[in-house]
């Protein structure tokens, strides 16, 4: 197994969120605390996603979103990477495709870019006709180790598989890991779930549905990072409703080593976004009271083994 | 606040422009903009002209049909969002275009006010009458038939103790030099998806136009290579202005 | 198909939450708007369920349970249901079993007492050494038709199938129609999910991950019947999240023609509870403004299919 | 609220009595009760006897581990639940066993305490001389150690222009008759789950314990026909009281 590049601090963007390479600079530029930045998902050819509204967020912490991977081609995207530099950030390029060769063919163009690959396995959103990745390919093991052999094939970078909730995940991942993966991503979105405007009676999304995202996601993908950990224990890259740094170590305990902020950069203004970042950072540490990060991956599990009440 | 209204009033301002009435106000700072959804068509970026009122040019399928809404149809509202103006004294309102109706409720929430128009035509100096009860109105027009004959930026620069500017990308890049750096806003507009700062879409040199702007001091846009010059299509392709 | 009896008005508790007949009772006497009355999942054997804690709310509308179907004996039950009488609400009585033949020994048993038959396919909770039904039978369409088939052979009462959501659902829901039943239970509890204690380090529920319900299910479930009515145009029970008048009639829209409700009874005196119930009848029936209900159920698909904007 | 706290001290008050005290307050209405949880070994119903403390009696495995907590360790907390006594004018408190340490709270927040309390023998007799500044105090032991030989009904009935009435439910039941149905408030336990009313395992005649209660005015327990008599074992199966 390749180890994941260190990430420090350890946390990053989630795909999709921010997406550009000149909005992570800007990050990184008000003082973000992120140590890796990950590209919204690579694409092989140009596609704009679905029609807008992409997202809505009924009350309660969900955040429902049908953008269904717009993306520039795989080509806009090199000379995008090759033009924007990142501060000091390790660079994860995320790709995707509609099938194993579309995802080597990415791999391909962008492994010299990355300091690691995510495969995103897991998008649970379709334009029109399409078939979603989840479908096709996440929630089906022996496709979804197909399309890690193919990306291995064309990578000597370390290989995260991000998997979906919404699957057996424990045998995803089990034929990922088999098939060259080095790491997990504990995981995609949710569902996806459905929002209907009662006044309209329309379902309010373009795409009808979207993938769940933020606090509602979190005890579903923290369960999935412990069930992981339990099961592989290889590294995992958490994502799923990380809001604070009580998020942050719950998923550490579980079993977590790299963490992922999405949803909760939603209305924050740059300068707010990177103080958060910054907040979830030094209450993590602060926790940690001097112990190494080491010692709290996957804590909770020792904790059970060990039995007996604290 | 995601709401479906009802429209109340369909105002014709000009040949090209709509105002639409709807039967609740919002409240918001004025900058901030509104995601109009019409079920089933779609949802784009307006700024409220009035507070239960957006104004619309016909650009394209979405706001042909946003100004073709009558009285009774429902018109979905997500908003306020983003940052507006802050509060500005005695500002001169550089406005061009339909630009020109989102800075009316900056007008009305600012101490003596004066106005810097442009348009084609006469006909696109919207509100010219209620800005002219506010303060003094400099107008230029592209066929003369109002005003000077020529571009808003033929009448810079102009005495304010601040400015705001709205209208289109290349006319507020060619105010920003005539423009101090100090004391001077500008309306930045990108495409816009989610418009809550999640997906990066509407980036501009890397400030979120949704959650960071749109309205953005010039001094920021200053360094904004992007401005003016390139944005991101709806796919993330760069694209010129 | 029999059809459901007349529920009405067509707001139910969901299984699980009050449990008892004594409990609907009572909010019965405190004017409670609901037609009808679940029971808990009735079981074959006396079975206490996990120890506690067996709840925990994570902020942001999600509650975990891990309950894990405690029961008295079906003979038990038979006692309670000949005792206790409800004033007029409809009976159903939810039932559940560890394989097919426990099924139908737990409905013919209860069959007597019933309006109809709910069967439980989705529980998501187990007790250490157990496997979830959700597991052994809900995931499977043809283990789950057998189950259908064996409680149809026990009952002339119409049988409610309830899926999980953590499912191919509408697999499960073809084969349970297929064998028999006559309406579908949209649905279970989701996940289920996993909360850390980050003091003590310890995962919180005693069965260390819990069904979740409440708000964050809502997208789900609403999904869930959205997709088994455009399929299926059969009756459908919907559970999950609904607090409003607002989120029933979404569910309406989506396809459903009964309403339960659950979580939002949390921390609420019978009272109150009462309160709710008749709130959220008053406003459907507010928005209905003279329509028959049976005129908007389903009426989101009627609208997306005349395409156009409302 | 859920949050786990450090002990900081353990006080024995009886031969089964112990108090636990933590490192902050919890602001509560007397009555209300707090569902304690030791990590991995379980959660069960107590009242607050202090604003950062509750009293046990050790009954069962996870009261003996709560009366056994030293200063450091951790204690988790969740409440304050339920419904707790509205305020009291010159309530006579009449309390059973451990159930003395749950009117510790209400004798501090009402006007004009007197005391009714019973037990085995005097050592159970919690807060004997802490109440007696705050009122009279009346006390029945079994052995006769202390105060009348007998039973705390017996003592029965008593002066005063409200009751409080909480112990083990059989000697409840026989204050029942004896008091007036007006003013007069008891303290029910039963088995409790979830603690937030979803359940509905803590039924006492279909109220819901946890939520609706554990207090519940006389006028109501009074129709409670379990009460006193049946209530429902985890699993559900109706036992004796
Ligand atoms: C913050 C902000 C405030 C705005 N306020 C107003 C206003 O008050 N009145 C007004 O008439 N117009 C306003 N606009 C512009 C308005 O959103 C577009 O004219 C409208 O979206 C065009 O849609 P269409 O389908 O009619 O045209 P299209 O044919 O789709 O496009 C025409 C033009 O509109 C742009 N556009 C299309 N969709 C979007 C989108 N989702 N986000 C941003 N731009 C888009 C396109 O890039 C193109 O330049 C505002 C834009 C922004 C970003
Ligand atoms: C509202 C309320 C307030 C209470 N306050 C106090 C208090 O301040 N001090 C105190 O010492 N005790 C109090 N109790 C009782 C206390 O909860 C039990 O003594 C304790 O749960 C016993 O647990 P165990 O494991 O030690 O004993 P076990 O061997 O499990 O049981 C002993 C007794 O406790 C009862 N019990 C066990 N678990 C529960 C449960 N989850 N819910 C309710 N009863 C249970 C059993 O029914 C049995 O009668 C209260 C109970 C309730 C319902
Ligand atoms: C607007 C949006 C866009 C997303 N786009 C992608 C994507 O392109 N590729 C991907 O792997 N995940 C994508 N995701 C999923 C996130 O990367 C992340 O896994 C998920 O949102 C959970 O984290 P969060 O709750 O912190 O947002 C997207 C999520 C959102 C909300
Ligand atoms: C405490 C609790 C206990 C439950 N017990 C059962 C059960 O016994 N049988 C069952 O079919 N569903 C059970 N459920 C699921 C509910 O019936 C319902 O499907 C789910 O909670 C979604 O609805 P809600 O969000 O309104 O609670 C239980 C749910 C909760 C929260
Ligand atoms: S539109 Fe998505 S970040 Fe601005
Ligand atoms: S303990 Fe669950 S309802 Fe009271």
């Amino acid at each position: 197994m390749i180890p994941l590049p260190e990430i420090d601090p350890p946390l990053i963007n989630a795909s999709g969120i921010l997406s550009y390479p000149e909005v992570f600079a800007a990050f990184e530029s008000a003082g973000a605390c992120l140590g890796g930045y990950v590209t919204k998902s690579v694409g092989p050819r140009e596609k704009p996603g679905n029609e807008n509204p992409v997202v809505v967020y009924p009350p309660e912490g969900a955040v429902l979103n049908s953008l269904a991977l717009p993306t520039q081609s795989a080509e806009d995207w090199e000379r995008d990477l090759e033009e924007i530099r990142l501060r000091k950030a390790k660079l994860i390029v995320s790709v995707y495709g509609g099938d194993a060769p579309e995802f080597a063919e990415v791999t391909g163009r962008m492994s010299r870019f990355g300091d690691a690959i995510e495969v995103n396995l897991g998008c649970p959103n379709k334009e029109p006709g399409e078939q979603t990745i989840m479908e096709s390919i996440g929630q089906n093991p022996a496709l979804s180790a197909e399309v890690i052999e193919r990306v291995r094939d064309e990578t000597d970078k370390p290989v995260i598989a991000k998997l979906s909730p919404n699957s057996d995940y424990l045998a995803v991942a089990d034929s990922c890991l088999e098939a060259g993966a080095d790491a997990l991503g504990c995981g995609n979105t949710l569902g996806p779930g459905l929002a209907v405007d009662i006044r309209s009676r329309a379902a309010i999304l373009a795409g009808t549905t979207g993938g769940i995202s933020g606090p509602a996601l979190k005890p579903i993908n923290l369960r999935m990072t412990y069930e992981a950990y339990s099961r592989f224990r290889c590294p995992i890259v958490a994502y799923g409703g990380i809001e604070t740094w009580e998020d942050a170590v719950e998923y550490i305990l579980a079993g977590a080593g790299v963490l992922g902020v999405g949803t909760a950069f939603m209305r924050k203004s740059t300068h707010e976004a990177a103080a958060l970042t910054r907040d979830i950072w030094e209450g993590i540490q602060e926790y940690l009271d001097g112990e190494p990060m080491s010692a709290l991956i996957g804590a909770a599990h020792r904790a059970a083994e060990g039995g007996g009440h604290a | 606040m995601r709401s479906v209204f009802k429209v109340v009033e369909n105002r014709r301002e000009s040949e090209w422009t709509h105002t639409i009435f709807f039967d609740k106000e919002i409240e918001s700072q004025p900058g901030q903009f509104m995601m109009v959804w019409l079920p089933r068509l779609g949802e784009k970026p307006f700024t409220l002209s009035y507070p239960n009122a957006v104004t619309v040019k016909k650009a394209g399928e979405f706001t042909e049909k946003l100004a073709a809404l009558e009285p009774g149809d429902e018109i979905g509202l997500r908003g306020p969002l983003g940052q507006g103006y802050p509060p500005l004294k005695r500002p001169a309102l550089i406005g061009g275009g339909v630009g020109i109706a989102e800075l009316r409720l900056l007008a009305l929430a600012s101490e003596e006010p004066s106005f810097v128009l442009g348009g084609r035509t006469a006909d696109e100096i919207l509100f010219y009458e209620e800005f002219r009860a506010l303060g003094p109105v400099h107008v230029a027009t592209e066929d003369g038939a109002l005003g000077h004959k020529g571009l808003v930026t033929e009448l810079l620069p102009v005495e304010a103790e601040s400015y705001a500017v709205c209208g289109p990308e290349r006319m507020m890049a060619a105010c920003l030099p005539k423009l101090p750096a100090e004391r001077t806003y500008f309306a930045v507009e990108r495409y816009m998806k989610c418009a809550v700062g999640l997906c990066g879409q509407c980036t501009c040199s890397g400030w979120r136009v949704c959650t960071d702007g749109p309205i953005f001091p010039a001094s920021t846009v200053a360094q904004m290579d992007d401005f003016g010059k390139r944005r991101r299509s709806k796919s993330g392709r760069w694209e010129a202005v």
